[in-house]
Formats: structure tokens, C-alpha cells, sequence
């Protein structure tokens, strides 16, 4: 087998080091009667590197791929154009075959890179500090929401409707086993989001309120009201960001008062990946760091006085505070937030903000186009590279349809939302930088066609 | 000219404490330092090239961004030559012995990262139709089928994120089986010796945690554990082969004393790469178990993530598992059970753990693991494994102290402890001596039953060239510690940092980039 | 209990001339030695799987071999351990600062590298039938079209395979033309700065070779050559700009010379970086000239090639150029001018240079870095390199001779000489030293012209950043070697190896491992 | 321009150091006439990373390709499966990116590599030493033979029928320059080649033979008697060797008495690639190496006594011996080298005769399952994994008629020896372990179609 190294004659000679007379000796602990006396059946033996490649290459073209197709999907995971020296160096031995960096000395490049990965999103984010990553955008969020309840000590979240549903689906998960209560409610097809049912639930009680910023709908509203309300009653502001281009148009949340900001970073360096691995953004306010879940990298110096990073802050981590520690999360996304943190490099300020152009200045245009279509209406007023159309039939089909014509026309709300008469007909549409305004044309007569 | 070096700190003729000649740049020939981002990049810099924008009213709703963000950019060469450099000062398993115990770091194969990477899979929504995705879905099915039949268990949830999330999984389908049937109850009981995120998941969960004793062979005290269970106990999460690196002789006697009691049993699969194709945990009567495909199933570690962490269940938990999950049909093809249909096909689930379907890129790496070493392949891993750890056990015990050394043979890990060095030399000295010599440290000061210890994890993937030669430095380097050489009290001395001070770090914690608060005069 | 380490050289605590405590392994933290395949391999060991081979009899002749080969094998995470580690011991452009005068180490694209090893490219057969590989004869017909336009020439040959290859092929074309006309003629004229695979290509095509003096500026003495310019005289081959760094300001009127004595003028186009967008070599009149895709079109040089050096050719000799070649026809279709159509379509050609149709894998490569600047960035290039090779040449000729600093700017290298270090320094102090420091050194004693020549060639994927930090060193470096310091005479110092004994090498090669004669005897 | 670090105001300072004015007072030098005022006209400014990515994959897309094809071409590149580690490895900045190993302190990497790689193509030609490789095997063989001459001191090279025609054609282009006399002739559709008319040839005045095998039929003949008969005459005998793996099924030239033994070493690491670039190997017998053209890496020792590899003899090349060197190369195939040495290490004696076997049995069961078709002979006796049909047509439009069907089913003859009728109908098949035995029924139908 090409990936194990010993050969026969080194295992005889090693067992005759341990003084075993063979393998079954080093198993002697398993009760017989849990013991395989071979390789279990029904499973084929092993392959050669060429067999297995033909395997998944002709899985592989099974699918519709984002690149060759006019595409339009988004609602959290989002096709952007990753260049291709993020790629080459996330592949660097030392970077893919390495832990978390437990030692730093021999960990300096993991190290360095995390923390200017924090320094990266924290300004992102308008926030003070951010952690080294976290699972995803949906993770994260739960993990936000339990960090509010440690810090308030209060137990009652207050969910806008524009988060996106699995990310509520999530934190319902949690919070039916942790005693939290979620105040929820579904979207509507309308340009405002429900801000002012947060404003109304605010109180005593609530430890945070959680707003989607591009909400799932895809429309953009200031927070500035919601934070001084939350504050006021001793609550927090949590912002959810699920498409970070869009910072690099509009303000950011700590800008406008959020105390923790967590995000998906899957737009920049990751790629769609069918949905995974992603990685989980976590800024927050200084005065909250030692309630933040998740590894935090921070600067020291060596025994000669040079600059170096360790991980810090652990007593908050599992592997110290074990029950009582701010969150169980262990291996995080670390070689996504590199992937992220080498394309907004490659970026810097002035990239984001013409990427985030770019992408609106499409998005305005599709969303013009599309909706001069009989009976296709839009409903944002304001929006970022998302929007949702409202078609006069049911989105889902259409989706399937358009598909059938080659065409990757967006997320049915339907989907989102099984069973919500009310959403049926709604349209999530995204256009990136990786849309052409070709794609867009193709798309509207596919559409057009499928309303007929 | 300069102002500051690649490294961040004024270059200086001759600092104390280097070994061989100072430079002017800090650099040592190929030990190359290197600045932060943040001192080399300027926010007017980039590294891409775009079209340009078409002209339009925006829609932002009078939120443009106006303040500078302080995001710094770098043109390409530089943002390659940034992150190249760092990569070097970094310790990997592709530049040598890895032997961090629990964390099963063997080799990561080249074609794995080929197949995630096929267009098909990278560049594929996880929202797309279902229809326009059956590739995708057929590569999660087959893993799925793999690791049922590898485990002999009933189910799998394919979507936690990491070994804890899946300990999460695993530890919600507990507390939703138990109050399906009316019978919440309160407390999980862990192990001294178990991993810190298994105190943790049953905490988040919301459960009471207790310890179980262990006996002095290093494995769980079945009779303790007997005596705690009772009606508020909701299960137990054991670690099997135990951090200790022992198989749980009683693992089966431990199920049926659970199950006895109204209880499950949570299995942390962490080191199944000691058993696979040799011990189905099925078999010993567990109720859910995680895999780390990042472990076992060779997914890269990527200096911290991202991992997978599956998990199998019994028939008793299937029905609470997660959503959504994959469905194959008579005639070939793939659905998603999702919110939609889970009502009708899975309707006691006990909810969703993540935005999406799991870790793809992941699934991807291991079944292409998985294939390529099929079922004898991969029973000889966990021979492998196994062989070279008894092999690092038994050519260091008259060294060095192995606590366990008599509990029998040890599993895919060997465990010692740091009695018996010099006055003042511990654990840490010789992790650092190991430094030195060109290796990555084992896991020190875990797990936590033992003095200092030492847990030495090899792996399948090395060869015996490489266990002696590591036999042999880490003889030379405990040695050194038992005679007290102040060269090693001080080591590493060889890599690009000598030991950093955590308490400073901890104490006034810089966690991001601050702009020094005045520029340092010219010079 | 280890035999030999993975440096293959006995480990002994505190040998010496360490610097630093001396290690069992010899390894220095992540600086770690490596062993050979054949110390470590075995003839057994094997690194793939393959499926079985049917049985059949074989139809070998009777020449199956039947003696061992002698070809070790390792297992994959081996043999992925074996190269990483062998390449962490190279300095690379990755790297650093590599600024080799007359090698043009620039930045190579990530961009370049994907779209050189798409399948569409990568996994084609150089003799499937045209019309299943038009996209692959597009590739070949647009970069040709980009590289006459550039240089303002009529045709060009894509098939050379490195820039002294399409030397031969521009001399190739030279004496077909001549020998057409009836005139064959022995001699080429070749400049004394003249890279040696010029007069060696004069050769190797069976001219004699007679050197053209320089001026004390640096350039081609004018009225010399005119001088020796005469009916033996086949051509002259000109550097442009020349190995000094400077702009043969004369070229339109050594052109026209040589054409007035019926000779052809081949231009080495090797520093094309120079001047790409901003001069047309086809205006100065010359009439074939190489350019080496490694190093303006930024292939990477990959530690010694491959490379690739399409020529291009003035009117009067294209018609002579190598087959085969693209051709595009009105609706667009590619065909390929080869042996069976060359009679018709290409008759008077010198014939074939190569097997198949040149260096694709660097014509992707290539077309995807021009496309990328496009016409306006490949003029920004040119533009950028002169001006970072003349912020070196000005930030550094106080403390360094630049015998040719008052013969105008310099062109994309700044040249030095050695004279004024101490007694017994030279070039090759300050190189080893810059190796310390963390650079690649310059180009050493070449060009000939110039005493211990330092030639510098910066490119223009430097930033400001690094060259004034280079500039720093260097300037450290320069001050050691006036002052006679002696630790740098034994520079490095932290490179993987000292300096190495090259006479040794020469007078007993070993160019292959053998067996030692006898094993060491145990320990 | 993404590639370009210098910004606007790094130019101006550096211009005042500098003490010009503007960028053109640095080009003073070019002469008023020869200056371009701006871009060049007509071609097209910078292009993003995505649009140019964009323009290749269409390209790429028109391309039939090897792996999703049923693919049978050879005549001298082979497609075989190369693990992906060798990519892996040979995309490595510190491999990728370095120069020709000048340096040696910092160049050890590449140095010990080619010293192995040395030795490996040394061992498997059955040669005492080796360089560190040429362009591609044909201009190997024009070298092979320049060097032949330096030795003997003599013009006249005999070159065998089976020697691949592009490789002939190369030695003539040469040959009609330098004055060598090159004695050649077709090969023709028999079992056996031309060794009697070689065994002829050889007299005093030859430097020579040069004999490809297999050869380019494919065919295998013992090559000792050549030999015996040409050192008897002070000649060489130099092998030519196309299909690497062949040799772990087949005598190495060098047993048989070849002096010089050159090959194209793209079967393995190397891929095909269209055509390029591929990596020469060029070995012999020590006595002759310092006439062996390109570099040589040896071993030696450091100032302090540890091993180490310098690139050594270069008083045989263009940079030192200038005129009278041995060979003008310069820059040659070092990564491709490095591939092939990787490739061969995963491979190891036991899998390189696994894959010599695996593929001698593929092409022997195609050979017999193609030759039933009606009217389709076998020529070969003697064959490793390519042999030649008699096809009872002209090949050439047969090829482009099996293209046509989806089929890439070899290399006629008349594309290699266009306008030699007696070869016409020949079709040369060459059978890898990428070939399943579907794609050689495949084939076979397709075949027997177009024969129809
Ligand atoms: C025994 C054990 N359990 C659980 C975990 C947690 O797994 P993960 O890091 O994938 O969350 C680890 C990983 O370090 C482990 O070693
Ligand atoms: C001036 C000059 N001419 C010719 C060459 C030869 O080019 P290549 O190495 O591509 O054969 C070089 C390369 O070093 C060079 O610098």
C-alpha cells in the first residue's frame, strides 16, 4: 500500500523489539469477540491511485458547475473569483500538514498569519479584536448568542427575521437543550425588514439582539437604532454578516454600534465547495474578550527580546477549563481563514472596495433587467449583490426549470422556507464579480421563457 | 535607508544570544524573517486586477462606507513571497515526525487534494438543485456507507464540523432520545483522562459533568462507574483506545452497564485509527461515536482546521440525528432529507447543526483516503499504527518512565512521564530539545493523569528509519535532562524563536495590529 | 541504534565549526538534512499501486531483464518528505530577492501555473489530429501573434526550446539564407560581453567565431566591427540591451552595416524585459532574435529549465524558419505546417529543431502573463525594471566601482566590479556573504569585460521595500569586505552547507551514488 | 498591474534618487526613431485574472483529451498515470522559482535531486553516469552524435530505420550545417529492422550507429551484435530510448554494449503536454564524460567536511569554454527532471516493473484483440506496449475518422513518413496502463466501423 512505509521485514524486526510474536499479540485488550479476523466484508480492498482519481472524475462531471454556467445562487455562500496564489500557498506543506500551533516556535507562519488574519477582520467588522476562526457563519452566530447570555446573564435572544433560516435553524437546535429563548419570526416580502419588532422586544430580559446585515433577503438597513435601544436595556447588538464583499461598500457594523460581529468568510479564498469547509468570523468589543469562544493569537516576545505570537487567552478554551470553558470548539478553520486572510492581502483596501463596486454596479443592473420581465417584481429597495425577486408562480419549479435550460437562476425561497405560502414566490438572486452581463441576458430570456 | 527589516525589529550588528554571525537583515541565509502586512502593504496597494464597475445609482441606502477600513494590500510577488516565508517557519508533517499524541498527524495524500479540488466538487453550491448535483451527493453517500460499515453502527450524521461538533451531535441525540421517551436527566459522566472538549460538549449541551475514576492501569474503574450510574445519569462519553493509549478492555461490560441504567454511551472516536478494519465499535455496544476524518481518515490538519467530525449511531439514536443527510433511491439517484421532507422522513431529528451539508472538501479527501486503502488497506493502518507505537513504547521504557507500560501492549500511542529528570527539567525541556533536533514535540502535559506527560503518537505513515532515528535523538535529548544541560533548560536554540513569553501575552493581550502610537525617530 | 542520519553523515554532539549547540540528528530546528533515496529506499519499497497485470505471454524477444536495476523506492508520505525537505534547502524567488543579472528572476504568476496544467493543455498528445486540439494550436498561433507584434517582426519561430536553442535556430536560419543565395560565409561576429552560449551556438552550427571589442563605455566598438565586417562575415550576434546593462545606442547603424556587407544581424534577445512596449527590435533592424520565455515572459526557470525560446525573424529570413508551425485559417480553423505540407507551404525551411511543436506548457504560461499586463502593463514592465535596476545602480556606486556608471542610465541591471575591498576579498566574499544576509547573490564574474563583475538585475516585481533593505545589506556586506572581516571571508555561515569544495568535485567526479565499498562497521 | 509592486509615489522618490526627471530620461539611450510614445497599437491593454483564466478554459475546452477519451497515440509520449505528488512537489516555490543551481550553499535541494536523478537514469540505461538532462530525446540524439564525432574524431553517423523520424530530421537539419554525413533509410511494415544493413554500414570512418529501442515500430531487438561490430570498427553504438518503462521489462542498452544511451524521459513525471516541454536523458560510459554535453552535478564535501553537491565539469560548457564547448545548452528541462526522478522514486525497482508488466500485458491482449479484425495485421513480433497494424487502407483518414467517433486510436504512419506509400497503412497503437480493456473494445468496434 503506497501510503504505509514499513515493509515486512521491518515488522518482524520490530515486534521482535516489543518481544511480540505478532501483530494479534499488540491486540490482546480487544475481547475476542469483538475482534475481526480479516478485512470486513462487503467492502472492497484497496486501489490504485489512477482507479480512485477515475472515480471521482466521473462523479465530478455529474455536476453543474458555478463556472460554466450562468449562476446566480447565493443566501450565504457566495461565487467569487479566488486568484490563483491562494490556491499555491494554502497547498504549502507547512501550511496544509501542520496542527494548530502548539509550539509556537516551530509555528511562526501559522502564528503570524492568524494574527493578522484577527487584525484583518476585526477592521473588517469595525470591531476591536476577533478570534482565530470558528467553524462557519451558523456556528458562529449560535456562538455569539451564548457569549451575550454569558456576558448579560440573561437568557431570552432576540432574532431578526432577515437572519438566514438555517443559521436560525442552528441556534433552535441549541437553544431547545440550553434553556435559551429565541423570539423569531419569518420574513416578508416587503423593501423594510422588521426592525421595528426588534425595537418593541427589547427589554430587561433580553441579553441580544441578532440582525442579519445584508439580511437574508439581501436588503441593508442601519443598525445605529437597534444598538441604542439594546444598549439602553443592558442588551447586546450581535450583527451577522454572510457576505464580507459587501463591507467593502457599506458600513460596517461596529461602526454602528454592534457589540459582536460574526460573519461567514466563505466569499473571500474559500470558494463554494458544495458548503464546506467554510470558516466562522468572531469580532467583538475589547471589554468582551475573555467571554469570546474560539483561539485567540497574540504578540510576545521570544527569550531574546524578538517579536514573536503565541496563542493566548486559553484559560477560556476547552483544553484548560474543560466544563467550564466558553465554547467545546477544538480544531477550528484555520487554513480558511488563511485562504481568507491571503485574498483580502492580495485585495487590500482598494481591491475590496472595487470588487464591492463591481459587484453592486452588476447587481443593479440584473436587478433592473430582471425585473422589467412581465410580473417579475423586485422587492428590495436597497441591496448590496442580492436581491429578491417576487415571480407570479412559485420560484421552486422555476428554479428547476431554469436549470433544465442550463441556467443556475438563484434560491427559491421555497427552499429556505418549505411551507410559507407567503415566500413562495420569492427569488434570491446573486451576482458577483463571476457574472457577465451575457449571463445576465441568457438568465432573463431563461426566465422569461419559464413565466410564459 | 532601511526602517525596519523583514522581521519587524531593528536590525542590529551582533545582538546577544545569536548562534553564529549576526546580519544586518536578521535573516540567516534561508531562515528568512519577515514583516507584518500591516508595515509592508499600503491600503492603496493591490494584488488583483478588476473590470471595472458599471456606472449606477447605488442601492445602499445612504450606508457607503466612508471611513478608511485599514486594510492594507500587496501586489501579488509580495503577497506570495509574505506567506511563503511564513510557511517556512513553520514545523509540518511533509518536513518530518509529527508524533503529537491524540492527534493521529500521518502523512496527507497528494491525490486527496487533487479530487477536492476537481471542479465538480469546489465549484459547486450547496443550494444548487438536487438534480444538478449527484455527484456531490453520491461522494457523501458512499462515505456515509464506508463508515457504517467500518464502525458497524446503524447511522451516520455526515454534518458536524469537528471531532467537538460532532461530540455535540452525538450528545444531543442522547438528550433528545431521552426526552422522546419522558426521561430527561442531568448528568454526562467523563473520564479524568478525556479530552477537554468532552467536559465541554456536555456542558454546552447543558449537562452536569462527573468525573469517573481510573484504575491504575490507566483505564476507566468499571466498578466506580457502576456505582454512579443511575436515573440522572444521561450517558457516558469514553474515549476508546483511551489518551492513555489503551484499549478499553471492558468497553462492552461498560454499554450494558449504561444501557442497564437508562443510559447511553458516547464514544469519542478520536483514536479509531488504532482499530479500523480491526474493532468495530458497533460491537461493544456504543450508541454514537465521532470520527475525526482529520485523524483517521487523513484530511489535512491546515494548522487548525478545517477537520470533519461524522458521527455514527446506534438504531436506538439514528432517528435523532441531525438533518440534512442524503438519501439514495432505488433507481440510483440522491435526494436531501432537508426542513422540507424531514417531517415526513425524519421527523424526530433533533434539528440542524450547520448552515449546510457538512465539511464536502472533506469528504472528498477521506473517501479518496478510504478507497485507495479498502478494507485490507485499511485494517493494515491500524496494524501499522499500532506496531510503531509499541515499537517507540518499548525502545524508550529503560529511559524514560511509561506509567502504562505494564497495562498491557498500548494502542496507535505510547505514554510516559517526566519522573526521573534532573532537578528543575521537565516535559517542556525536552519538547524543546526535540525542537532542536528537528522534530515536532509529542502532546505534553496530556492527558492529565499523568505527571508531565509525554504522549508519542507515530502514526502508520512513518517508516522505521525514521522511529529509530527519532529513538535515538530522544534518548540523546533525555539524556541531557537527566544530566541537567542548561543548553537544553534554554533550548530551542536552532529555530526561528527561542521560547516565547506567554505570560506577557496573556497578561496584556495584543491581539491585533495597532499602528505604533508614534513613529520611532529616524535614525 | 541509527545508523546514518538523514544527512548521511555520522551524528557526533558538538562537532565542529557549528554554530550553536550541536544536535544527535544534525538537523537545526526546521534547517533539517536529508539522506539520499539510496540510503534510505529500498529496490522493494514502492510508492504506487497498480492494478494487476494480466497474464500473458510475453513478446519481448528474449531481452526481458532479468538483472536488478538498482532503483530504490519509498512509500508516498516518504517520498513527499524526502523532496519538501530536499527543497527547503534551495533559495528560490518564492523566497526572496533573487536578483541574478542577465537571468531576469521575476515573479511567476500562480495565474500561469493553473492554466498551464488544464486538462485541455496538459493532457493532449502533441500527434492527435488537428482538428481535436484547436485550442491548443490557438494558444501557439496568439502568442506568436503577440510576439511579432511586440518586436515589430515579420514571422517567428515557436519550436526552440530555451533561449540558447533559439540562438542555434536564428543562426540556423542565418546560414540557410545565405547558403540560398549562393553565399555561405564562415565567420560570425560575437562581442567579448557576449553570453557564452553565443559563441558556442556559432559554433556548434559550424561558424568560426571572432570576438568584436567595447568601447570604455561598455558598448560595441561601431568602427571596429565596420572595420572587420567583410564577405566571410555571416552575421554578428548583439546583445540589446547588452550583458553590462546598457542600450547599444548604435544598433539601427550596426544594422545597417552588417547589411551593407551582406551579412544578417542576430540580436540576443535575453534582455528583453528591458525594453518590451518600449522598443521594437525590428526597428533597429535586426533580423532574428530569441526570446526567452523564462525570462521576460516570466515562465519560471524551474532550478535549470525547462525553458522556451521562440526567435523571431525579420523578412528575410522567415521564410527559412524551422518546421512545424500554426497556421489560421479565414474561418478560423488552426492546421499545422509539418514535413508533409512544408513543401508547399514552407519550402525553403532549415528543417526540424525538436520532435514536436515546442515548449506549450510555457506558451500557456507565456500568453496568460501577456494577456494579463496587456499592452500597456508590459510597457509598465519594462519601465519598472529600469528604473528599480538604476535606484540600485545610484543607491550603491559610492560605496562599489560601477565601471560603466557614466555611461548613461543603465538599462533593467546595474553592473560592479570588485575593484577596491581589501587584500584578498573579492566578488565571491560579498556573494557568500549576501547568502547570510537572505538574498540570492547577483550574477558573479560575468560579463567577462569587467573585473570580479557584480551584475544585478533587480526585475520590476521588486518593491521599494526590498530594494532598500538589499541595498542596506549590501551596503553592510561592502563595508566588511573593505575592512578585511575575516567572518566573512568564511561566509556563510548559516546556510545548509559551508563553502563547498569545488576542485574536489572536478578532480575525482562522483556524479552518481555507488555503494560504499564496505559497510561501516556497527557501533 | 497586479504584478507590479511600485506605486506612483515609490516611483517619484526613486526618480529623485535616481536624479531623472521621468522614466524617459532612463531611456535616453534608445535612439529618437526606435522610441514607442505609448502601448503598442492594436493589441489589448492588462486583462483581470478571471478574464484571462476565462479565455484559457474555453481554449482548453475545445481540446480532446487523453484521460476522457479512449487514447492509443505513442510514436514518442506516452500517457501514463503520474501520481499526483509529483505535482505536488514540483509546484514548490523552492523548486518552481529557483535558478540553475549557481549557488550551491543555498541550492542543495536542487543539487542532491539531480545527483539522484543522475544515478537513476544511469542505473536504468545500464550507463555508469548521466547528465542532468537535455531538452527533449531528439535533441538529445543530435548531441548524443556531435559527441560521437568529438570522441572518434570522426563525420559519419549511421542511423538506424526504426530511429523516430523527428528525431532523424532533427540530426539532418543539424548534420546539413556541421558537415557530418548521416547514413539513414526508411523502415519498413517487417517484423524485423534493418540491423543487417546497420552491421553493413559500419567501417572505419563511422563515429556511430544510432538505434532506437524499442524502435519506432515498436519492435525489440537485441542490440550486442551492433555494438560488437561497431567498437571493432573505434565507432560507438548509441541507443536511443523513447518509452522509459520500458526498460523494467527489458534490458537497459548499456548491458548490451551501447556507449552513450540518450532518451526522451516524458513517460514519466512529465505528462504530455502537447509535446512539451519533455527532459532529455543523456548517459554513458565514464570514460567518455568530459565530451558529454549540459551540466553535471558531483558530490564533494563543505569547509567543514559534510556532504554536499556542486554542479561540476563546467569546463565543458558554453559559460566557461565559451566556442569550444561541448554544447551551447544553457537553461534545460531541471523541473522535468526533477518530475521524472520523483516519479521514479515513487516507483522503485518493484514498481517500475509492475507498471512494465502492467503495461506489456494491456498492449499484448490489444494487440491480439485488434488484430482480429478483419484485414488488420499485426507487424510486430517483438513489441513492449506499442506495436504496429497493417490497416487494409490508408491510416491516416482512419485516425481522423476514429477521432470523429469519439476514439483517439493511434499515430498513422503517413502523419510521421508522409508520401511513402509502403507505409501508408500503418497505424501505430500504443497500449498504457491508462487504458482499460473497455477502451480497447471500444476501439476495436470504432476500428472495425471505419474498416467497414
Ligand atoms: C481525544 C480527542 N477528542 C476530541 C478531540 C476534538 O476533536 P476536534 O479538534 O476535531 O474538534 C480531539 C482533538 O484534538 C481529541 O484528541
Ligand atoms: C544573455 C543571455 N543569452 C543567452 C542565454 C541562454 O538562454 P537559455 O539559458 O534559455 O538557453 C542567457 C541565459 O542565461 C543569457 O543570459
Amino acid at each position: 500500500m503506497r501510503y504505509l512505509p514499513l515493509t515486512p521485514s521491518d515488522r518482524q524486526a520490530m515486534l521482535g523489539v516489543i518481544g511480540a510474536k505478532s501483530i494479534d499479540d499488540l491486540f490482546a485488550d480487544v475481547p475476542a469477540e469483538a475482534r475481526l479476523d480479516g478485512p470486513i466484508h462487503g467492502l472492497p480492498n484497496h486501489a490504485s491511485e489512477m482507479a480512485v482519481e477515475r472515480h471521482f472524475s466521473n462523479l465530478a462531471r455529474q455536476n453543474m458547475t458555478a463556472s460554466h454556467t450562468p449562476f446566480f445562487l447565493g443566501a450565504g455562500a457566495y461565487k467569487h473569483h479566488v486568484p490563483a496564489s491562494v490556491d499555491h500557498i494554502i497547498q504549502r506543506g507547512e501550511f496544509l500538514t501542520a496542527y494548530t500551533p502548539y509550539q509556537p516556535e516551530i509555528a511562526q507562519g501559522t502564528l503570524q498569519m492568524l494574527f493578522e488574519f484577527q487584525t484583518q477582520v476585526a477592521r473588517l467588522f469595525g470591531c476591536d479584536v476577533a478570534n482565530a476562526s470558528m467553524y462557519d457563519g451558523s456556528t458562529a452566530c449560535w456562538e455569539a448568542i451564548g457569549m451575550a447570555g454569558r456576558i448579560t446573564k440573561r437568557s431570552k435572544a432576540v432574532l431578526s427575521s432577515g437572519l438566514h433560516p438555517h443559521y436560525v435553524s442552528v441556534a433552535k437546535t441549541m437553544a431547545q437543550y440550553t434553556g435559551d429563548t429565541l423570539d423569531t419570526a419569518l420574513p416578508a416580502l416587503s423593501p423594510v425588514t422588521d426592525s421595528a419588532r426588534l425595537l418593541d422586544a427589547i427589554d430587561g430580559e433580553t441579553s441580544c439582539v441578532v440582525v442579519q446585515y445584508p439580511d437574508i433577503l439581501g436588503r441593508i438597513e442601519d443598525l445605529s437604532a437597534i444598538a441604542a435601544k439594546a444598549h439602553e436595556h443592558g442588551a447586546l447588538l450581535i450583527a451577522v454578516v454572510t457576505e464580507p464583499v459587501a463591507l467593502g461598500a457599506i458600513k460596517a457594523p461596529g461602526e454602528m454600534g454592534a457589540d459582536i460581529v460574526v460573519g461567514e468568510g466563505q466569499s473571500l479564498g474559500v470558494g463554494l465547495q458544495f458548503g464546506g469547509p467554510y470558516v466562522g468570523l468572531f469580532a467583538c468589543k475589547e471589554k468582551f474578550v475573555r467571554q469570546m469562544p474560539g483561539r485567540l493569537c497574540g504578540e510576545t516576545v521570544d527569550a531574546e527580546g524578538k517579536r514573536g505570537f503565541v496563542l493566548t487567552l486559553s484559560t477560556r478554551e476547552q483544553h484548560i477549563r474543560r466544563e467550564k470553558a466558553t465554547s467545546n470548539i477544538c480544531t477550528n478553520s484555520g487554513l480558511c481563514a488563511l485562504a481568507f486572510s491571503i485574498h483580502l492581502t492580495l485585495l487590500g483596501e482598494k481591491g475590496l472596495r472595487g470588487l464591492a463596486e463591481l459587484n453592486h454596479g452588476l447587481a443593479v443592473q440584473a436587478a433592473d433587467r430582471l425585473s422589467q420581465i412581465a410580473g417579475v417584481e423586485l422587492v428590495n429597495d436597497t441591496f448590496f449583490n442580492e436581491f429578491t425577486l417576487k415571480l407570479p408562480k412559485e420560484a421552486r419549479p422555476v428554479v428547476r426549470a431554469l436549470a433544465d435550460r442550463k441556467v443556475l437562476g438563484g434560491v427559491s425561497l421555497g427552499r429556505l422556507y418549505p411551507d410559507v405560502d407567503a415566500l413562495a414566490n420569492g427569488l434570491l438572486v446573486a451576482v458577483t464579480e463571476a457574472a457577465t452581463m451575457e449571463d445576465v441576458e441568457t438568465f432573463a430570456t431563461a426566465l422569461q421563457e419559464v413565466l410564459a | 535607508m532601511s526602517t525596519i527589516n523583514q522581521s519587524g525589529w531593528k536590525p542590529e550588528m551582533g545582538s546577544a544570544g545569536e548562534t553564529g554571525p549576526a546580519t544586518y537583515t536578521g535573516n540567516k541565509a534561508l531562515m528568512l524573517e519577515e514583516a507584518l502586512i500591516f508595515e509592508i502593504g499600503t491600503t492603496g496597494t493591490t494584488g488583483v486586477d478588476l473590470a471595472d464597475a458599471p456606472k449606477v445609482t447605488p442601492r445602499l441606502g445612504n450606508l457607503a462606507r466612508h471611513r478608511d477600513i485599514g486594510l492594507p494590500g500587496l501586489s501579488e510577488p509580495e503577497t506570495v513571497r509574505h506567506y511563503t516565508r511564513l510557511s517556512r517557519q513553520n514545523y509540518a508533517i511533509d518536513l518530518g515526525f509529527f508524533p503529537l499524541g491524540s492527534c493521529t498527524m500521518k502523512h496527507n495524500p497528494r491525490l486527496n487534494e487533487k479530487v477536492a479540488r476537481m471542479e465538480g466538487f469546489a465549484d459547486v453550491h450547496p443550494l444548487q438543485p438536487v438534480e444538478t448535483v449527484q455527484g456531490a451527493l453520491a461522494v457523501i453517500n458512499e462515505l456515509a456507507v464506508w463508515l457504517i460499515k467500518l464502525t458497524g453502527m446503524h447511522g451516520v450524521a455526515m454534518t458536524p464540523k469537528a471531532g467537538a461538533h460532532g461530540e455535540l451531535c452525538g450528545i444531543l441525540a442522547i438528550k433528545a432520545a431521552l426526552e422522546a421517551r419522558g426521561d430527561p436527566r442531568s448528568v454526562i459522566l467523563v473520564p479524568e483522562s478525556a479530552h477537554g472538549t468532552n467536559p465541554a460538549t456536555a456542558a454546552f449541551a447543558g449537562y452536569a459533568v462527573e468525573n469517573i475514576p481510573a484504575t491504575s492501569e490507566g483505564r476507566v474503574d468499571l466498578a466506580a462507574l457502576k456505582a454512579r450510574l443511575g436515573p440522572d445519569v444521561a450517558g457516558v462519553m469514553i474515549t476508546n483506545p483511551n489518551t492513555c493509549g489503551l484499549f478499553e478492555r471492558d468497553m462492552k461490560a461498560i454499554s450494558d452497564a449504561v444501557h442497564a441504567a437508562g443510559g447511553y454511551v458516547y464514544c469519542d472516536g478520536a483514536n479509531f485509527n488504532a482499530i479500523v478494519g480491526r474493532v468495530r465499535p458497533g460491537d461493544l455496544g456504543i450508541d454514537a461515536m465521532h470520527i475525526n476524518l482529520h485523524k483517521t481518515f487523513s484530511t489535512p490538519h491546515g494548522g487548525g482546521g478545517p477537520g470533519s467530525g461524522p458521527v455514527v449511531l446506534s438504531e436506538a439514536l439514528s432517528p435523532f440525528g441531525p438533518i440534512p443527510f442524503t438519501e439514495r433511491h432505488a433507481d440510483g439517484r440522491y435526494t436531501l432529507v432537508e426542513e422540507e421532507t424531514a417531517s415526513a422522513r425524519h421527523p424526530h431529528s433533533f434539528g440542524r447543526m450547520t448552515a449546510f451539508h457538512g465539511q464536502m472538501g472533506m469528504f472528498t479527501r477521506a473517501l479518496s483516503y478510504i478507497m485507495s486503502h479498502g478494507a485490507d488497506g485499511l485494517r493494515q493502518v491500524a496494524e501499522d499504527a499500532v506496531l510503531n507505537a509499541n515499537y517507540i513504547l518499548r525502545s524508550l521504557e529503560d529511559v524514560l518512565d511509561a506509567p502504562f507500560a505494564h497495562s498491557g501492549p498500548c494502542m496507535h500511542e505510547a505514554l510516559f512521564s517526566d519522573n526521573g529528570l534532573a532537578d528543575g527539567f521537565s516535559t517542556l525541556d525536552i519538547a524543546k530539545g526535540l525542537i532542536d533536533e528537528g522534530y515536532h514535540p509529542m502532546t505534553v502535559y496530556f492527558p492529565l493523569v499523568v505527571h508531565g506527560a509525554m504522549l508519542i503518537e507515530p502514526t502508520e505513515t512513518e517508516s522505521k528509519v525514521t522511529l529509530d532515528q527519532f529513538i535515538g535523538a530522544m534518548r540523546s535529548v533525555v539524556q541531557r535532562a537527566k544530566a541537567g544541560d542548561p543548553m537544553l533548560k534554554s533550548a530551542p536554540h536552532h529555530a526561528p524563536r527561542r521560547r516565547l513569553d506567554e505570560t506577557q501575552a496573556a497578561r496584556k493581550p495584543a491581539l491585533v495590529w495597532r499602528e505604533p502610537e508614534q513613529a520611532v525617530a529616524a535614525e
